[in-house]
């Protein structure tokens, strides 16, 4: 159950679909005894609305497959509050919310038992949701749903997962999740271990369910081309911060934080001409970084200074795009470089 | 760091087994529908002894008394910790007076014996033998031991001590059949009494070290089956590493961790199937001693043998855990 | 092209997995009728995606046959101080020598290739002392040393137990140990997979590093694009267990010809284009089951009637090849004749 | 399951460990069944002449209290496997919910579950069973005897159980379930069943032979009903007549080979079962099919 689904002052129109406020969770590694404190998610705060994609990016381990853990109730968060939009009361049962928050995830073999059919978990869905009255109206709502996803009823039944490829897990995946009429679907990192030839299908997939359901679409990846093709808005995540927060276009192309930098130089364009040039250092020491106390990326930063060392620094607005970098805080003079 | 992490929470819990281990051993006794009081002399009346009425309730009072039955519970239970503390678990019934601690010391060499020696040969015997011949699993000397061991494996220790002594002691009388050297023989370090111990113990010796082998081997083969597919094993092949050295670096070497976590958890087991052995070649250890204790009805002496073998075990297994990590750098070094 | 360039060369290579199924066996057609030719001195790379069998053809070419895959047809020559010879002729021995001193590999998921209870110098001397002789202990980790040094890794890691390092570190280890005895031939399986952009592009500059100060040839499988637009030489496009494309990197991004490799590329996002990104159509075929002639066929817009009979043959113009029959020379003619 | 049973046995028919074990077992259990058609009732005394060698009429002899060794072996066997199927079985339950429970809840009650699991591990046992039963000794019979060894013999599995669900619950499948709205029962029911069933099969028969081994013991050391036939009060009168010292063969290697045809039979197909059921290979025959 995710905690504190507290309703927000009303606002009628551009009302968020779904919010986090300080969104934060705490891991304990160790034993009772002697335990490392690591913060896997540090007061991460979003609103995403309707008819909008909002990708959560970053490496692994930077904390969004947490977030979204949390926000589909799988994980307790240690602090802050997930708000969704119509929210009337302070407690709510898991159905409630599964109800409005659906998720895809990432490996579409692992999505489904292999031993089970997967026509089960659809009608398993719509029973236990209450959505259709009988067999016929069920199979009836199953297919319209799959054949929304570019399958079909006739596809599916009787079939094992092991039958399927992986585009058409996902897909069916998809379709499973569009059965409650979600409001919000999270797509953790959906297309990672989807065939490449077939990998665009199903990000245009995710592109006509945001056009025609008016659906938000929280989509969770490591890949910044896909986030780019898909718009909407980004949060770039590193060790549990959000690093850089805004409109896709602005974040990923005229990127202002030097870790969005270093992440889009890093990224291999499908072009010989464009081939990296220059060299790069890589720090080994994951751990050292979650424990810092300044900026978490103060180890690795090119434009490192003294301040980050010791000091977080504030999250501040440039030009529309949310910063958390002290280059921005603080006047251009004091800057200095330490290569 | 280590030894916050790890030796604290498994002292803990070595203390707590022990606690709630003789606890049970204390309580038994007491829930059970008869009390052993009853039970011995119930048990001397159908040996057909007569038992002069008047008698009986001295008798009661003095077995109340041996039994450590007298007072209430809470009184019992902390008299019961004290004495053990000093090792003191009252006299013996059946060789009245002499202290159950007395028997088990001059059982417990022999058990002591025959259990490390057939324990530490099965387990590395049996590691080695399953390791190779899991590494080499489409072989046909791999297969042909493995039906073997097929064979051999699935036979409970009595089962299997018991058919040895009907082949080796009767049919082919190549051993002696009972007791832990001849008769009237006095214990010496001469050549010929300790050659005379070892032919004692050769039959209860075979069939705890050919069972517990039978058993590595299986364990160890089926693991190492598993090992062999790993990253690391291919990885090594592939770079053309030496292959004896991939078996006992690379095979060998991650499938014993857990085959030591496996010995740990099994030594309740060992101890049993030993005790076991012995009562059926009237070794003198402590199964033999345990085998009296029952026929005779002999409480004391059962609780004995059973809280030391509690504190033996557990510490047994507290060993084997803290030597763990100089095997496994990934618990050494977190 | 001249033979005496060549490192490496398969004629009509095919190897299947033979799998015990009930009531009978099923072949899995992994690799089927490949013949490629690997020059000195390039990075050669083949590209596809999951269950091309890109891999299983890197296996074949090292040799490295277990059950249940089979060497059904075909040869592996390669040419050593000047001659050549037949990979699959020699003695258990010799390709074991072979091995590391002249060939060696990068497996796939560096996580776990290395001896979890041993340290990284341990490995690095039982590398060293299965194909060196006459060395000391102390020797060979001086080696090891020296040689983690020139190519620019911590010394540290070699007292370390590889838990103890990332991910990205243990395959730079890996791609470092395949360089150790300085072969000719560098076979490396997906060595960027599962790993950060950033570290990525660490692990690229490493490969990159090798080739150049070696001059050797490295054969690279990965199904990203992109770091074979960023690194590779020559590229081989795979799928269904063929090679269906093979050029020169730049020409084969520039001028895709097969259909299954204008999917391939024309569906990448690239930043700065948010243009439509179609996939290719259906689903990869199941090796187990090939469609008959050319086994992209099903998934082909512009399939013609002779592509659901016959496979079409590679065509050469200059130093690039294709197999498809609309770049078939004379087709119409030759198909008149059979039809 | 995609397989039908037909086709499973099939399947497993194909590894000659099973086949010799399923025809063993079937011979072991005609036995058994036959024991309802004997002519005597084995609890009596000197219903045959004493101390036969095989003879047609008395095909495996008699013994030294007159009693038909064929006859007493079937009733022995029935017995044993009766016994060894109450604790099998009862102890089954206790494994799959200890397991279950501390698997998928997870936290103090699994560590608190856990704990007495690895406690029942450690401690010897055979030990502690031996005091009960001289406890009960005269309260001994089938059912108690039974449940006697059930409520020792669930350690090890319910370990293994706990280990399955434990990584079960970390498979993404369960979060599908989650949010299709299933409950916890389902859950366990629909995803994880398919899973631990076969386990608390496979582990049932080698429990059932621990539990025979086990009941032989007993009865060895006098703690068993000597009126009940079980292949350990056959051997044990056996031993107690000094059958070995007088060589009467058919007597005392009667219990002890029918057992251990028994132990093998059991063992056999407990690993050919366990060796089908390895989810690597499981999972790609559900494929097939």
């Amino acid at each position: 159950m995710p905690a504190g689904c507290t309703r927000k002052g009303e606002k009628p129109n551009m009302q968020p679909i779904l919010e986090t406020s300080g969104l934060t969770k705490v891991f304990y590694r160790g034993s009772l005894l002697a335990r490392d404190r690591i913060v896997a998610v540090d007061k991460v705060s979003f609103a995403m609305h309707r008819g909008e994609v909002f990708t959560l990016a970053g490496e692994s381990g930077c904390g969004k497959t947490t977030v979204a853990r949390m926000i589909l109730g799988f994980e307790q968060p240690t602090a802050g509050e997930i708000i969704y939009a119509h929210n009337q009361e302070k407690w709510h049962p898991r159905v409630w919310f599964t109800q409005r928050i659906q998720a895809v995830f990432q490996n579409p073999f692992e999505t489904f038992n292999p031993l089970r059919k997967v026509e089960g978990y659809l009608f398993e869905t719509v029973r236990n949701y209450g959505l259709a009255k009988n067999r016929s109206d069920a199979v009836e709502l199953i297919n319209a749903k799959l054949e929304a996803v570019g399958l079909s009823y006739g596809e599916i039944e009787g079939r094992y997962p092991s039958e399927f490829s992986g585009g058409q897990l996902q897909r069916i995946s998809i379709a499973r999740s569009l059965l409650v009429d979600p409001s919000v679907l999270i797509a953790d990192e959906p297309v990672s271990m989807v065939d490449a030839s077939i990998r665009m299908s199903i990000v245009n997939l995710f592109k006509r369910l945001r056009n025609e359901l008016n659906m938000g679409i929280l989509y969770i990846t490591h890949d910044l081309a896909t986030a780019y093709y898909l718009g909407g808005q980004i949060a770039i995540m590193f060790r549990g911060n959000v690093m850089e927060m805004g409109p896709v276009q602005e974040v990923l192309m005229r990127p202002l934080h030097p870790y969005t930098k270093l992440l889009r130089e890093s990224i291999p364009e499908a072009d010989p001409a464009k081939r990296w040039r220059g060299r790069i250092s890589i720090a080994e020491t994951e751990q050292e970084e979650y424990l810092r106390a300044g900026c978490k990326f103060a180890g690795r930063c090119p434009m490192v200074m003294d301040i980050c060392k010791v000091q977080a620094p504030e999250t501040v607005a440039v030009e529309g795009v949310l910063v958390k970098c002290h280059l921005y805080t603080k006047p251009k003079e004091e800057t200095k470089e330490v290569s | 760091m280590f030894i916050k992490n790890y030796l604290i929470p498994r002292l803990l819990q070595y203390f707590l087994v022990i606690f709630l281990g003789i606890t049970i051993v204390f309580f038994i006794p007491r829930l059970a529908p008869t009390n052993p009081v009853e039970r011995t002399i119930a048990e001397i009346r159908s040996r057909g002894t007569y038992l002069d009425p008047r008698f009986v309730q001295d008798m009661v009072d003095a077995l109340t008394e041996m039994y450590g039955l007298s007072g209430s519970w809470l009184d019992q239970y902390k008299d019961f910790w004290v004495r053990l503390s000093k090792g003191d678990f009252g006299v013996s019934f059946f060789q009245f007076p002499t202290p159950v601690i007395t028997l088990i010391k001059r059982a417990l060499p022999w058990t002591v014996g025959l259990l490390f020696t057939t324990t530490v040969f099965s387990w590395v015997f049996g590691n080695i033998v399953g390791g190779m011949a899991g590494y080499a699993y489409n072989r046909r000397w791999s297969k042909a031991l493995d039906l073997l061991v097929m064979l051999i494996r699935p036979i409970p220790y009595y089962v299997f001590a018991l058919g040895l002594l009907i082949l080796f002691g009767y049919v082919y009388r190549k051993f002696p059949i009972a007791g832990g050297a001849t008769i009237g023989a006095t214990p010496s370090f001469t050549l010929s009494y300790i050659l005379d111990v070892l032919r004692h113990s050769a039959l209860p010796a075979m069939s705890l070290a050919i069972l517990g082998a039978a058993s590595w081997f299986q364990t160890s083969k089926l693991i190492v089956q598993n090992v062999n597919a790993e990253d690391f094993v291919q990885y090594a092949q592939l770079g053309g590493v030496r292959e004896g050295r991939i078996i006992f670096r690379y095979v060998i070497r991650n499938a014993m961790l857990p085959q030591i976590t496996n010995l740990a958890l099994s030594l309740g087991q060992i101890l049993s199937g030993a005790l076991i052995t012995e009562i059926v070649f009237s070794y003198p250890g402590v199964g033999h001693l345990l085998y009296s204790a029952i026929s005779t009805g002999d409480y004391n002496l059962i609780m004995g043998i059973i809280s030391l073998s509690i504190v033996a075990i557990t510490t047994l297994v507290l060993i084997v855990d803290l030597i763990y990590p100089l095997f496994d750098p990934r618990i050494r070094y977190k | 092209m001249a033979a005496g360039d060549v490192v490496l060369r398969a004629d009509n290579l095919r190897a299947h997995y033979v799998l015990d199924v009930p009531g009978g066996q099923k072949t899995v057609r992994a690799v089927d009728g490949v013949s490629i030719a690997v020059r000195r001195n390039e990075i050669y790379g083949i590209a596809g995606e999951s269950g091309c069998g890109k891999s299983t053809l890197m296996k074949a070419l090292y040799a490295w046959i277990n059950r249940p895959l089979r060497l059904v047809e075909g040869t592996v020559y390669y040419t050593k101080d000047g001659k050549e010879f037949d990979i699959y002729a020699l003695s258990k021995q010799e390709l074991r020598r072979l091995r590391w001193t002249f060939m060696a590999y990068v497996p796939q998921g560096a996580m776990s290739i290395f001896n979890p209870v041993i340290k990284i110098k341990e490995t690095y001397r039982d590398f060293l002392s299965s194909h060196l002789k006459g060395k000391t202990v102390n020797e060979m980790f001086e080696m090891a040393k020296e040689h983690i040094d020139q190519l620019g890794l911590p010394l540290s890691i070699l007292d370390a137990y590889p838990h103890q390092l990332s991910g990205g570190m243990r395959q730079r280890v890996a791609i470092a140990l395949a360089a150790l005895l300085h072969p000719s031939v560098i076979f490396a399986d997906e060595p960027t997979t599962a790993l950060d952009v950033v570290v990525q592009r660490g692990v690229v500059q490493l490969l990159k590093d090798i080739q150049e100060s070696l001059h050797n040839t490295i054969i690279l499988v990965t199904h990203d694009m992109g770091i074979h637009a960023n690194i590779a030489d020559r590229l081989a496009i795979m799928y269904a267990g063929k090679i269906i494309e093979e050029g020169a990197t730049e020409e084969i991004f520039k001028n895709p010809l097969h259909p299954y490799t204008q999917f391939l590329i024309n569906s990448l996002p690239q930043f700065g284009d948010t243009s439509e990104r179609v996939s290719a159509p259906g689903q990869p075929p199941s090796l187990a089951n090939l469609p008959l002639g050319c086994a992209f066929h099903p998934r082909c817009p512009m399939a013609m009637p002779i592509c659901k009979e016959r496979q079409p043959e590679a065509t050469v113009s200059g130093e690039h090849q294709v197999a498809c029959w609309l770049h078939a020379e004379g087709r119409e003619a030759e198909h008149a004749a059979h039809s | 399951m995609a397989m039908s049973f037909g086709s499973t046995l099939k399947e497993l028919f194909r590894d000659y460990r099973f086949a010799v074990a399923f025809i063993l077992l079937c011979l072991l259990i005609t036995l058994a069944v036959m024991s309802f058609f004997a002519p005597h009732d084995p609890t009596l005394w000197y219903t045959a002449p004493r101390d036969l060698p095989p003879s047609r009429q008395h095909i495996l002899g008699t013994t030294s209290r007159g009693q038909d060794v064929f006859w007493q072996a079937a009733f022995a066997i029935r017995n044993s496997l009766i016994i060894s199927a109450i604790a099998g079985i009862v102890s089954r339950v206790i494994a799959v919910a200890v397991g279950l429970v501390a698997g998928y809840q997870g936290g103090k009650s699994d560590r608190i579950l856990m704990f007495i699991t690895d406690g029942f591990l450690v401690i010897p046992l055979f030990l502690i069973i031996v005091m009960l039963a001289m406890l009960i000794r005269d309260k001994m019979n089938i059912f108690t005897t039974g449940l006697l060894l059930a409520v020792f013999g669930w350690a090890w599995d319910a370990r293994v159980i706990r280990a399955q669900v434990l990584s079960l619950r970390e498979r993404e499948f369960t979060r599908t379930a989650i949010l299709s709205g299933s409950r916890t029962l389902e859950l366990v029911s629909k995803e994880y069943m398919p899973y631990i069933t076969p386990l608390a099969f496979s582990t049932l028969i080698n429990n059932m032979s621990w539990a025979i081994g086990m009941e032989m013991t007993l009865s060895i050391v006098g703690l068993t009903n000597m009126d009940i036939p079980t292949l350990g009060t056959m051997l044990k009168w056996a031993l107690n007549y000094q059958a070995i010292l007088m060589r009467r063969w058919n007597w005392v290697l009667t219990p002890v080979m029918l057992s251990v045809f028994l132990f093998i039979a059991l063992y056999w197909m407990s690993v050919s079962i366990s060796e089908y059921l390895d989810p690597r290979t499981r999972v790609q025959r559900v494929g097939v099919e």
